[in-house]
């Protein structure tokens, strides 16, 4: 009977493992890490992978010593155990090897966690009265509420007072859109976020962006994107996706209220600032036009462009 | 043979230390979660995840009370989350008029939810008609088709049930908690509409509807359904229009009904005066579906009615006198002012809280935030400032004059600069925010 | 606390309901325990009912039981309303940690095992120990109650953020409609200044009405009220563990040779006082908010929740985060550590050799302990507190995995070389070790501060707290459950059935909650009401159906498990002192153990894991020497 | 006392520091913690919300302290914590009326203690100064994030509302004053209604924001009017004072109750060697919540 004791562990271990590995390796499944588009994201994934592979290896090696004894050492062996009650070196040498295990993750983690976050942390560009924040390409306002998000786009440059005073008043001209982050490959994005109600996430999975949004106060966040997903038509006025058609959702990552789970937008990475310019110009002449005839023809065309009709 | 099994069992489970037999019967309660299990089990495997109402679930039948008349009263505070039915009931202490739908005799109701089911379905097969009579044209013009009804029903049942409820009545699980609270469709009215004033109609336009549910209410809890499938938005405006005509036969009916001494005649008289009735078509299976016809009718003229604003008339270099002009327009002093400040009170910042046509509280706009609930578009200001919210008691601008346009306009870029106080004009920006000691500054 | 203040129990109220004993009143912790387990595991079910089949018709999916199904509002549309979504795994969450876990290890194993462990006739306060499990039931009361008032019990997720939980609208609301007719009726202008004026109840009353949110209603204040009763529980409990673990050893029984559920117990008790007058700070902090109107969590601008704003604030709603976790991260450590001393000693007893390495076991127990009061903002990498922070905080929490990992591989060395009886509680214990490597593993990649930018909040975490909390902590009480049934009620369960239990369970649950990585590898996030409106989540549904079909198996298993336990205490075979021939001294006790434990104060001599000793009969020591005769025929020196 | 008295062997260890006292210590340490928990949390909002400006907190005038009032009650309490361990210093030496003396005296004290902070609190009551009502007194310097604040909000109202009913009673009350008091009491009530006047010309009412600044600005002139005034973080700082001083009220009621069992045992027969540990236990409690107090006392009253 222990037989099945120690194959019963193996199997549910073994079918734990499998079950990664299938994931891992049949990517059509869409069981393992979504695409990543983003500079940081492809380290987090790096370092995601070490992870699983230093535990991978910890985990057989105790799982397999487990399983081992429970196949080895039942009660209905021979012999009798001996009265062993422990041995200072094994304890010195299985405290440090895990030790060092762990600073190696964390050495690997520092330099991407300070890349992530320390970038503009504390956020110099919001005391100041810089236009922009150093090396920013492109200034986005996030305000979450339940249960949306809505995306303020700079479209002229920012007043003189600095960047705060632009997320709070800001320009007549800016575009105001809910839902829809648009980018260009390539631009070093800088993200405002803040909230009008309760604490939000901002979860971007294919960029591995996710920061809490706080009442009462505003969190620089930076990104760039390295993979474009649409492109703008002018033609038809709409964004085309890929054809790879990749679709890169946001979502929120803390629970909201009821509708949590409906705070979903979507991330459009153009090609290039050509396209993201178009765009751009195209929304602001639909969110700016007092003609009824300049809209109206293609007013139900696509959806794309009416959501940035706001 | 069963009895050995049982026995066999309880020895296994009980050891040896309880003498065989005398109990077996007892041991019954053994099988019970084994039967549940195996059920739940060959249940649960049985369904895939089907999206939809289930067939046999009908719309309810109206209980709630009908607001006939809301109070003019501005009280201090919105009713509390949860509390609008309580604070609906109140109402009539305040001035307001209200019904109880349930205080129908008990026959009237059953004809009416007979004739509701017959012409608009259950909420899986939702349709406008019964599909002998006369709507089919008008209907597919509206795509009030029941293809797309069914499936707007679906999308409705997955992204607004849980506010705007079954029957569209405002007072889904989540709706109970927001302010204001969401759109009760029942009485056929929508706030943000852009159809022409001129011929009365009080109808939205399948646009303005798609609008609302694409880039959601800012300063509502309604969120933005913009990167939704066209198709989808598409069924659901359908779907929420057929929710609306439902609503109003229903609530056309009963708030009559319910007055002293009318009866269906009386129906007939408001509604549809057109109507040459006789004593025995004097009946409310013949009156729901020529009023039904009626709506839809409404529906699909004000698919036409679009109010086209004038071509806009000021140069770039004219934006700042426009806005002065505007906000004399906006103030109470001028003498052809419309004196919206009187509403708008410290443009928006201290505005009262207002009954509705529903009987909820709402305040108007507070225009120093830049937070529009009808659409930040130049356009859709022009729209609610030349319409109004009726429902809500904002009256249409009553801007006359050959200039009527260009005073629209006026008005447009006023309330379109108010947010941002660098834009204005000097003397407006102290009138609004405050000589500069006095200005709340927003950083 | 003298004994002679502690008289024998005389009627049945005294002697089973309001007793002093500290073996009734852990046996009481155990049966409320088990009730609340049945609760929150069937709140689980309606959790995984909803991700299973979110869009499913709930009268479909529940036809085999129309009364369940009958009993969904019909404006819900045949669907589980969001809010009830919040309501259910926020008060899973509750129930299975606030009133399970730890009134199972804290309450009920170390009220019945520290006295008899350490050879003490009770606790130092039974009066105390009494009042500790009385307390309780206020906290039962709110939390039952919160089902049933307006707007359900909380739904904030059991970590309560504000402003979500805390959010008010008003001030003062009175019902507008009688508000407005109070003024209609006396048209005295001005009105009388008095009036204006809401007296101090009132306010606190209309507050308490006037929630933001589904979320933050009257339910969110019954559930902060029934935490700072569980917690003013624990509180009594710990200050009478340590008092009684420091001052009532047997003669004999030092620190170091107290068996390793003690040194849990103990370690847990210190913890706890020192770590849960912080929650109950933070409880009180927004309980105030809650109610009276304080702005402790309330930002300086206030909040706008669709047209309407908040008063101003001043506060943070960080710091909430900040007092919770301060508690709440030591509190996996409460939830983990008695089970780990117990797994230790049921490993030990059924390996029958002694435990490997027994003072690095201590060692790192205090280690973790230690560690454990400085790596609380690991839970908030992502919060937007400043990311300077976050780095300390992932250097120490790296540092907390090598005790843990230490403790591991002592238990692996224990049961190297061992001679291993296979039984339902060392089979639990076992796959205790088994699966707290997998969840201790898992968390290391939220340690690492850019993989939980990706991990935090999506299902990784849920599986990482489940392998923690279900997978190990409930595995640890079933092997406790199954190794102390005998000295608790003098009789043993049934081991078939138990390995049939174990068996299934194991499975079962790893079914249930392994998956869940996969989930959050692929970013799914966590408290969501229907996954199935993204489309990147699309391809993990199956995953979800999956889960959510082994999770209602599990919970029908269960079932077994509470059957045998059932019946076992009125119809087990009797067992003798000694079942399992252990060295501890609560075996040396009658089964069960009658008033006063020891028949004569027993005087330790050895370790409590003297196995394998070549030298002695039976191949062992009992802690007090004695061997297998004696204790069986109750002959003590 | 445990299981080891009636074990008769002294080779083995045996505790000497009795469980009730060792219990006490235990119960203070988490209650130390609970103090240091709010005190800490106290803080960071502080310094979160002020960030270290003296401004961008209330004065001792706006917001009613008075530290001689905080002075005194220090004084009560230390005397109390004398008194109690002079009646435990009798008890030891079997000095039955010093005990009693020293318990009733210190029962006697922390009751004014009480009593003196129920009328604080009635006076702040009265200066309407109530957490989540007090109108904030808006600093450039101080963070507004939300533009939509701009909007009258809840609490403001209520502000507004009291601010309003105060004045109309004033000005009702005082039919024959006209002095400047009066006349600047007018305009401020004027200028707090929405403004129809009565040639239906329109005049914006004071904005929030600048409601509370005229508010301040009066106060500052006529001290006498019955105005509240609008306070920097005023809302925090009601928080914070109820709180603390709450919570620590509620720990002193809890030790007067022990003093007073203390009292009735020791009136109704002398306390026995064996409650000693009580009453050490009680003077200790007392002693810790005096010893909050004497971190509360600079924090409320002197900073």
């Amino acid at each position: 009977m222990h037989r099945f004791w120690s194959l019963l562990f193996a199997a549910v271990n073994m079918a734990c493992l499998a079950l990664l590995v299938v994931a891992y390796a049949y990517p059509g499944l869409g069981w393992w890490l979504p695409d990543s588009a983003s500079t940081q994201a492809n380290e987090i994934d790096s370092l995601f992978y070490l992870i699983t592979g230093l535990c991978a290896f910890f985990f057989v090696a105790t799982q397999g010593i487990l399983i081992y004894s429970l196949w080895r050492f039942p009660s209905t062996a021979p012999g009798s155990p001996s009265p062993i009650h422990g041995h200072p070196g094994l304890e010195i040498g299985w405290t440090i090897a895990p030790l060092v295990g762990l600073l190696v993750i964390t050495a690997a983690s520092l330099p991407v966690w300070k890349e992530a976050r320390y970038q503009g942390f504390p956020p110099p560009a919001l005391e100041g009265t810089n236009p922009l924040p150093p090396e920013a390409d492109q200034v986005i306002l996030v305000t979450a509420r339940q249960w949306d998000w809505h995306l303020k786009y700079a479209t002229e440059s920012l007043p003189a007072e600095g960047i705060r005073q632009w997320a709070s008043v800001g320009n007549p001209s800016d575009l105001i859109i809910a839902n829809e982050l648009h980018v260009w490959k390539g631009a070093k994005v800088s993200l405002l976020l803040r909230t009008t109600d309760v604490i939000h996430s901002f979860f971007v999975p294919a960029l591995r962006l996710k920061q809490d949004t706080l009442p009462g106060k505003t969190i620089p966040m930076r990104f760039e994107a390295t993979v474009s997903n649409v492109r703008f038509d002018p033609a038809e006025g709409r964004v085309v996706p890929n054809e790879t058609k990749a679709s890169w959702e946001i979502a929120c990552a803390e629970l909201c209220g009821g509708n949590h789970f409906r705070m979903r937008g979507k991330l459009f990475v153009h090609p290039d600032r050509k396209s993201y310019d178009a765009w751009l110009d195209h929304s602001r002449r639909q969110t700016r036009s007092r003609s009824l005839t300049a809209m109206l023809p293609n007013a139900s065309s696509s959806n794309q462009k009416e959501g940035a009709l706001q | 043979m069963f009895g050995t099994l049982i026995h066999s069992f309880h020895n296994w489970f009980f050891g040896r230390q309880i003498p065989a037999g005398s109990k077996g019967r007892k041991n019954q309660w053994f099988r019970e979660p084994v039967r549940f299990g195996a059920v739940l089990v060959l249940g649960l495997c049985s369904c895939a995840d089907k999206e939809g109402y289930p067939d046999d679930l009908p719309y309810p039948q109206r209980v709630d009370l009908i607001v006939e008349e809301a109070p003019k009263l501005s009280p201090n505070n919105p009713s509390p989350p949860g509390g609008l039915e309580k604070s609906i009931a109140n109402l009539g202490l305040v001035g307001g008029k209200i019904l109880d739908p349930v205080k129908l005799p008990e026959a009237t109701q059953t004809e009416i939810t007979k004739l509701l089911a017959e012409q608009f379905g259950t909420p899986a097969q939702p349709r406008v008609g019964d599909g002998k009579t006369n709507l089919p044209e008008l209907g597919k013009k509206l795509k009030l088709d029941s293809q797309t009804l069914a499936q707007g029903s679906v999308a409705y049942r997955r992204n607004c049930l849980h506010c705007h409820g079954l029957s569209g009545d405002g007072k889904g699980s989540s709706g109970l908690w927001v302010h204001p609270p969401p759109r009760d469709f029942r009485q056929g009215r929508f706030k943000f509409i852009s159809t022409n004033p001129a011929k009365n109609l009080n109808r939205p336009r399948r646009e303005d509807i798609l609008r609302t549910i694409r880039m959601g209410l800012h300063g509502t809890s309604m969120p933005a359904f913009g990167i939704l499938p066209t198709e989808e938005l598409e069924a659901l405006a359908s779907y929420v229009i057929h929710l609306g005509i439902r609503g109003e036969v229903e609530f056309t009916i009963e708030k009559t009904l319910l007055k002293p001494q009318s009866q269906v005649l009386n129906l007939f008289e408001n509604y549809l005066p057109d109507e040459e009735v006789s004593k025995d078509q004097e009946t409310l299976a013949f009156f729901v579906p020529k009023f039904l016809q009626e709506i839809v009718r409404q529906y699909h003229t004000a698919e036409s009615q679009v109010l086209v604003p004038p071509e806009y008339p000021f140069k770039d270099s004219e934006l700042s006198d426009s806005i002065r002009r505007g906000f004399r327009l906006f103030s109470s002093q001028a003498p052809d002012a419309l004196g919206c400040v009187s509403c708008h009170i410290d443009y928006g910042r201290q505005s009262p809280w207002q009954y509705d046509e529903w009987g909820s509280l709402n305040r108007p706009s507070n225009l120093t935030a830049g937070i529009y609930k009808g659409g930040r578009r130049p356009l859709d200001l022009f729209w609610r400032i030349k319409r109004g919210i009726p429902p809500s008691k904002m009256p249409a601008a009553t801007l006359t004059g050959e200039d009527e346009g260009k005073k629209t306009w006026d008005l447009v870029n006023f309330i379109e600069a108010l947010p941002f106080p660098a834009t204005l004009p000097e003397e407006v920006r102290n009138a609004v925010y405050g000589s500069t000691g006095r200005i709340a500054k927003p950083n | 606390m003298n004994h002679d203040s502690h008289p024998a129990p005389g009627n049945f109220l005294t002697k089973y309901v309001f007793s002093g004993d500290h073996k009734i009143i852990g046996i009481q912790f155990l049966f409320s325990g088990l009730l609340f387990w049945i609760l929150g595991g069937l709140l689980a079910l309606g959790v995984r009912l909803q991700l299973g089949w979110p869009n499913q018709a709930l009268n479909e999916l529940l036809k085999w039981f129309p009364s369940l199904a009958d009993s969904i509002p019909a404006s819900w549309g045949s669907r589980i309303s969001p809010e009830f979504y919040t309501m259910l795994f926020t008060m899973h969450a509750t129930v299975m940690i606030f009133f399970v876990v730890v009134p199972w290890l804290g309450g009920a194993f170390g009220n019945y095992l520290i006295p008899l462990m350490i050879g003490a006739k009770d606790m130092a306060f039974p009066k105390l120990n009494m009042l500790s499990y009385w307390v309780l039931w206020p906290a039962f009361f709110f939390l039952l109650a919160s089902f049933f008032v307006d707007g359900g019990a909380a739904g904030s997720g059991w970590t309560a953020y504000p402003t979500l939980s805390s959010a008010t609208q008003n001030a003062d609301i009175p019902d507008p409609g009688l508000d407005a007719a109070a003024k209609a009726t006396t048209p005295t202008n001005p009105p009388s200044p008095t009036s204006m004026e809401p007296g101090l109840w009132e306010r606190i009353k209309n507050r308490w009405n006037s929630p933001a949110a589904g979320q933050s209603g009257q339910g969110q204040v019954y559930w902060l009220l029934a935490l700072i009763f569980s917690g003013t529980s624990s509180m009594m409990g710990s200050v009478n563990y340590i008092t009684t673990i420091l001052n009532c050893r047997a003669p004999g029984m030092t620190l170091m040779r107290m068996p390793l559920t003690v040194w849990g117990m103990f370690v847990t008790a210190i913890l706890q006082s020192l770590a849960l007058p912080v929650l109950t700070v933070a409880l009180i902090m927004q309980f105030l908010d809650r109610t009276v109107g304080t702005v402790f969590f309330l930002p300086p601008a206030g909040l706008a929740f669709g047209n309407w704003q908040t008063g101003t604030g001043g506060g943070q709603p960080l710091l909430w985060q900040h007092l919770f976790w301060f508690y709440s991260h030591p509190a996996v450590y409460i939830m983990i550590l008695p089970a780990m001393g117990m797994v230790s000693d049921v490993l030990v007893a059924f390996c029958r050799k002694p435990l490997f390495g027994y003072k690095p076991m201590v060692f790192s127990m205090i280690g973790i302990a230690g560690l454990g009061f400085i790596v609380w903002g690991h839970h908030m990498f992502q919060s937007g507190m400043d990311p300077r922070l976050g780095t300390g905080f992932m250097a120490a929490t790296v540092l907390i995995a090598v005790p843990s990992a230490v403790k591991i591989f002592n238990w692996l060395a224990t049961i190297w070389g061992s001679r291993i009886r296979f039984t339902s509680a060392s089979l639990n214990a076992l796959a205790f070790i088994s699966m707290f490597i997998i969840g201790g593993l898992s968390g290391i990649y939220m340690a690492s501060t850019p993989v939980d930018i990706y991990i935090h909040d999506t299902y990784f975490i849920v599986a990482h707290i489940h392998y923690v909390l279900f997978l190990s902590s409930m595995f640890g009480i079933y092997a406790g459950i199954h190794f102390w049934f005998p000295k608790m009620f003098g009789r043993t369960m049934n081991d078939s059935l138990g390995k049939v239990h174990f068996f299934l369970t194991f499975l079962l649950a790893n079914g249930t909650f392994f998956p869940m990585h996969i989930l959050g590898i692929r970013g799914h996030p966590r408290r969501y009401y229907d996954p199935t409106i993204f489309d990147w989540l699309a391809s993990v549904q199956p995953l979800n159906q999956f889960v959510s079909i082994c999770a209602i198996l599990l919970g029908l298993v269960q079932v077994i498990f509470l059957a045998n336990f059932l019946f076992s205490i009125f119809f087990g075979p009797k067992s003798g002192r000694n079942p399992w021939e252990a060295n501890t001294l609560e075996w040396e006790t009658p089964s069960p153990p009658g008033h006063g434990n020891f028949e004569t104060t027993p005087i330790v001599l050895h370790g409590p894991y003297e196995y394998a000793v070549t030298t002695a009969i039976n191949g062992r020591f009992s802690q007090t020497g004695l061997n297998r005769d004696q204790i069986q025929q109750g002959n003590h020196p | 006392m445990n299981a080891l008295a009636d074990y008769p062997s002294p080779t083995l260890e045996v505790p000497t520091f009795p469980s009730a006292k060792l219990a006490m210590w235990l119960f203070l340490a988490t209650e130390v913690m609970l103090f240091s928990g709010l005190l800490a949390g106290c803080y960071v909002l502080k310094a979160g919300a002020t960030g270290g400006n003296p401004n961008l907190w209330p004065t001792r005038e706006q917001t009613h302290i008075q530290p001689w009032l905080g002075t005194l009650n220090t004084i009560l309490l230390v005397v109390s914590s004398l008194c109690l361990s002079f009646a435990l210093n009798a008890l030891k030496s079997g000095n039955i009326k010093g005990t009693m003396g020293g318990f009733g005296l210190g029962f006697v004290l922390g009751s004014a203690f009480l009593g003196i902070k129920a009328w604080e609190y009635r006076d702040k009551f009265h200066h309407g100064l109530i957490p989540g009502s007090i109108a904030e007194a808006i600093n450039n310097n101080q963070t507004h994030d939300s533009k939509r604040m701009q909007m009258l909000s809840s609490g403001q109202r209520v502000w507004l509302d009291l601010q309003r009913g105060q004045l109309e009673k004033y000005v009702h009350d005082h039919p024959n004053q006209q002095g400047p008091d009066m006349v600047a009491a007018k305009a401020f009530l004027a200028s707090l209604r929405d403004g129809k006047k009565a040639n239906g010309d329109y005049i914006r009412p004071l904005s929030p924001v600048e409601a509370a600044q005229e508010a301040n600005r009066i106060l500052e002139k006529y001290p006498d009017l019955p105005v509240y005034p609008a306070l920097p973080n005023g809302n925090l700082w009601a928080s914070f004072y109820f709180t603390l001083t709450g919570i620590h009220a509620t720990h002193l009621f809890a030790g007067l109750i022990l003093i007073a069992i203390c009292l009735i045992r020791a009136i109704s027969g002398g306390l026995p060697p064996e409650n000693l540990d009580f009453a050490e236990n009680t003077a200790l409690y007392w002693h810790f919540v005096d010893l909050v107090w004497l971190f509360l006392f600079p924090l409320i009253y002197l900073i």
